[in-house]
């Protein structure tokens, strides 16, 4: 690390294999979001922390450089789109927007609820990416504050 | 203990946080001092038997402070302590009307269900039928997501216009062109 | 069937721009106008295609007390309409207005919230989807007041945010009484079980009144409204004051408190003291401005007070007056926000007194507003003398004289301050060195259109077109327990 | 009956906030205060004595539930929050920075 944005090393060198166990985690919680307490929200906003925890440790240069923050807004952007999509299909399937057109599987199992898991996921990724961005912009603000009067 | 009286003692601890929070001066211990009554809120939501909402409201909580912190702690607001004058007549009469709506309200809390007591003519539907039919074990999660994803949709797309707002409302100046640039 | 693309088509299109923003602003322009077009053609459809009937439309293929219905009414496809033909002109409008503030992808992709919000308001038949939807349409618009840029509209955007905030907890509370109460969220069961509670519906209303009354401005709740509507760049305040405070306030006060409650007369009652409250005190208030925007969001707020006072009355002429006076108020509000807007980006001002004889330079303007002011001040022929006579004449009838004279002297006072408009920006001997040539075709055709309808709009009074225009609608506020049967009926 | 009327107490300590208070932030926070009594009122409405949280499990038999659907409504409703939240300090950061100065009093470019 040759910036000498962010905190010290321990706080580098410990975030550095958080943030994949938190990031673990949030997958874990969206991906049993029709399962156990969870879900697309929560599970979206400890990714968003995760991305946080990165942000607050390493600077703001370094996530310029390890995110491509565009991409970020076409995610956002994309998995919103599906949501409607998703809907649109079940106009198509069964006739009522947004109708859970999928097989419902067996109940307890992961893979089972039809589209239920499927929006937990497009929830999950939106989430994350849309509350990192927020502080990403806040942050922004204050590089060249004070421009004016 | 039964569970009204713990729900009382947070909500006691939540009221006497929210105005500490108010009326302490330095900007730091009220955002904390927020912070706390936001977690006991999540406390009374697993009392209340709410697990979802006491996970996302735990993690929301923390990310709002983190929201303000960032936003508000920087070196410069600090310069002055401005404690503008409080007008005391305002306050006066501010919390004696709010007074008069809390003793003319307290009627229509006799005539709700009691607490513990609810009619639930709805939630037995989707407490009977709402795991076969829409194959989800937790059912806060078939009605978001398949009963009522019409609001969930909604919610994503308020989500979306917020984000879409604070960024439209934070547009940094370029300092070379002079002209509002979208910066992301 | 149709309804849901009221909400499908604007989210995509402000999806899809976000998605593919670019430097230019084409492409923003072209997907929103596209969809805003779309969505105007679908509306007339809708609109004609119903002849009085009901529909209800299931979403997520369950049945109504589990899921969330949209209800296809007269009512709501008559606002349907309104929104889509004001958002269609306001965003052929923005596109030369926008590009002298800052054009973005942004801008258009917030006017599309705007729309999707509104549309999914008057659309739905379950109590909390409207707030949800509520929320959608005054994001976009705290944020569209601020677009600007200025310290001014920051300031205006913080004041409409706090507030707008504020009526929304309040409504969150009332729609969890509610619940408590009814154990349902679909209107017409809540409609089915409310009105024998006497004692939560008053507390419940009292909460709903406050806070959609905040929404629509009503005379003591009105603080943020002239702030907001004069800051918001010109298309957004037609939006603003000709749809916003009707489609989240007007158009819920009626269904709640008709066709839902019932029609309760301690509420019809308030309805008149705050109607007739905010026509006589809004009047003076806007006699005494400068500022030509805010002059117009005051007289926004007198506007919403004549249509308050019809609601009250309550007797069918009198809703038939409210009805079409929300139609008229629609149009020539938005006119009149228009004109200010292409004054401003003419000459740079929107100070009257640094105005003066632009009826030479701006000839469209200055024909549109005349229009425009003759209609908002009630003189025959135009729309808003036939809606403002109805209701006068309507109050006589119920026998409310006193009523009766608040909304002539209104009416008066409504005349004097827009002949000041037209004194001090018309007519004067200050030389501008301007053409119309800044001011780009989309905004002359706006205007030009609208006001056009503000001519023609009266025939839907005769009689043929009003039996199938207008009395649907008047039939579906007033037999208020029409609308549980309908509903619930088609199970 | 006592914790909603101490609930609706929160409220109007928040609402109290709102109309007192001359600080930008001290206003976001009371108005967050509000958010958190109307989410805890939908709650409150919903709870049901001696009844557990309404996920199924594979084992246990099954229980009286408290109601789901006002917890899917706070569910939105806490997203709703944290929206104007990011809103308004995005305002008010804007507002310090043309008027430095975050008190309401000194903030007073427009009448009415």
């Amino acid at each position: 690390m040759k910036s000498q944005e962010g905190m010290t090393i321990i706080v580098k060198t410990v975030t550095r294999i958080s943030v994949w166990l938190i990031f673990v985690y949030g997958i874990y919680i969206i991906f049993h979001g029709h399962l156990t307490p969870g879900g697309g929200f929560g599970g979206g906003v400890i990714i968003a922390l995760g991305f946080l925890n990165v942000f607050l440790a390493y600077g703001k240069e370094y996530i310029k450089k390890w995110l491509n923050i565009g991409l970020l807004h076409d995610l956002e952007a994309t998995s919103a789109i599906l949501f409607v999509g998703i809907g649109i299909i079940g106009i198509a399937m069964t006739g009522g927007f947004l109708a859970n057109f999928l097989s419902k599987g067996t109940l307890f199992r992961l893979f089972s609820a039809g589209t239920i898991p499927l929006l937990n996921i497009l929830i999950g990724a939106k989430v994350g990416v849309a509350l990192f961005l927020v502080v990403w912009s806040l942050s922004l603000f204050h590089i060249d504050e004070g421009g004016e009067q | 203990m039964p569970i009204e009286t713990w729900l009382i003692f947070i909500l006691g601890f939540m009221i006497v946080g929210s105005i500490m929070a108010l009326e302490i001066k330095d900007l730091l211990s009220s955002i904390i001092a927020i912070g706390i009554v936001g977690l006991a809120l999540s406390v009374a939501f697993l009392f209340l038997q709410a697990p979802d909402l006491a996970i996302v409201q735990f993690l929301f909580e923390i990310f709002a402070i983190i929201i303000l912190i960032l936003a508000f702690l920087k070196k410069e607001y600090h310069k002055k302590d401005d404690p503008s004058n409080t007008n005391k007549i305002l306050t006066l009469v501010t919390v004696i009307t709010l007074g008069a709506i809390l003793f003319f309200s307290i009627d229509v809390f006799k005539a709700l269900p009691a607490f513990g007591e609810p009619y639930m003519n709805t939630a037995k539907y989707y407490l009977e039928n709402g795991a076969t039919e829409t194959g989800s074990a937790n059912l806060v999660s078939a009605i978001i997501l398949d009963y009522r994803a019409y609001d969930t949709l909604g919610e994503v797309t308020v989500l979306f216009t917020a984000i879409l707002g604070a960024l439209t409302i934070i547009r940094i100046k370029k300092k070379s062109s002079g002209t509002e640039e979208d910066v992301v | 069937m149709i309804l849901p693309y009221f909400i499908i088509i604007p989210l995509l299109a402000a999806f899809l721009i976000t998605l593919f923003s670019r430097e230019k602003d084409y492409w923003s322009i072209t997907v929103s106008t596209i969809a805003s077009a779309t969505m105007l053609v679908l509306s007339i459809v809708c609109f004609i295609t119903l002849k009085g009937e009901t529909f209800i439309y299931n979403l997520s293929g369950w049945k109504i007390p589990f899921t969330i219905c949209l209800v296809r009414d007269s009512l709501s496809c008559f606002m349907i309409v309104i929104i889509q033909l004001i958002s269609f002109t306001s965003l052929l409008f923005s596109v030369n207005y926008i590009r002298h503030i800052s054009s973005s992808w942004k801008y258009y992709s917030l006017f599309m919230f705007l729309v999707a919000g509104m549309n999914g308001v008057v659309s739905t038949g379950d109590i909390f989807n409207l707030f949800v939807f509520m929320e959608i349409a005054l994001f976009a618009a705290y944020a569209l007041v601020s677009y600007g840029g200025k310290a001014f509209e920051f300031e205006a955007a913080f004041k409409y945010a706090v507030i707008g905030s504020i009526s929304s907890t309040l409504i969150l509370v009332g729609i969890g009484i509610t619940y408590s109460a009814t154990s349902s969220l679909t209107l017409a069961h809540i409609a089915q079980v409310l009105p024998q509670k006497p004692d939560i519906l008053v507390w419940v209303g009292v909460l709903f009144l406050v806070g959609f009354g905040i929404k629509a401005a009503i005379m003591p709740f009105h603080a943020w409204l002239p702030d907001a509507h004069s800051s918001a760049p010109a298309p957004i305040s037609s939006m603003l004051s000709g749809v916003l405070i009707k489609a989240l306030g007007i158009y819920v006060l009626i269904r709640l408190f008709f066709n839902v409650f019932g029609a309760p007369p301690v509420f019809m009652n308030i309805f008149m003291v705050l109607g007739a409250a905010s026509i006589i005190i809004a009047s003076f208030l806007a006699i005494g401005q400068w500022d030509m925007k805010r002059l117009l969001a005051y007289s926004s707020i007198s506007q919403i007070g004549f249509i308050l006072l019809a609601l009250g009355i309550s007797t069918k002429l009198a809703i038939l007056g409210a009805v079409f006076h929300i139609f008229n108020h629609a149009i020539f509000k938005s006119l009149l926000f228009y004109n200010a807007g292409s004054i401003e980006m003419a000459i740079g001002t929107r100070d009257l007194r640094e105005m003066g004889n632009l009826k030479s330079v701006l000839p469209v303007t200055y024909s549109t507003s005349l229009i425009g002011t003759l209609s908002v001040s009630g003189l025959p022929p135009f729309n808003g003398f036939f809606s403002k006579l109805i209701i006068i004449v309507a109050c006589v009838q119920a026998g409310y004289i006193t009523y009766a004279t608040i909304a002539i002297i209104g009416s008066l006072l409504t005349l004097a301050y827009f002949l000041k408009v037209q004194r001090y920006a018309f007519h004067g001997d200050k030389l501008f060195d301007v053409s119309e040539k800044s001011i780009g075709g989309g905004m002359k055709f706006a205007m030009l259109f609208l006001a056009l309808l503000c001519v023609v709009t009266g025939v839907l009074l005769i009689p043929a077109l009003r039996q199938s225009m207008l009395d649907p609608i008047v039939d579906t506020i007033f037999n208020k327990t029409e609308y549980i049967k309908l509903v619930l009926g088609s199970l | 009956m006592i914790l909603y009327i101490l609930c609706f107490i929160l409220l109007l300590v928040g609402l109290y906030g709102v109309l007192t208070k001359k600080d930008l932030i001290k206003i976001i926070l009371s108005l967050s205060i509000m958010g958190y009594a109307a989410n805890l009122f939908l709650i409150l409405f919903a709870y049901k004595n001696d009844a557990i949280f309404p996920i199924l499990s594979e084992s246990a038999v099954q229980e009286a539930m408290v109601d789901p659907l006002p917890q899917a409504l706070v569910l939105t409703s806490i997203v709703i929050e944290l929206g104007i939240t990011a809103m308004l300090v995005a305002l008010a950061v804007r507002l310090y920075q043309k008027y430095k100065t975050f008190d309401i009093t000194k903030i007073r470019s427009l009448s009415g």
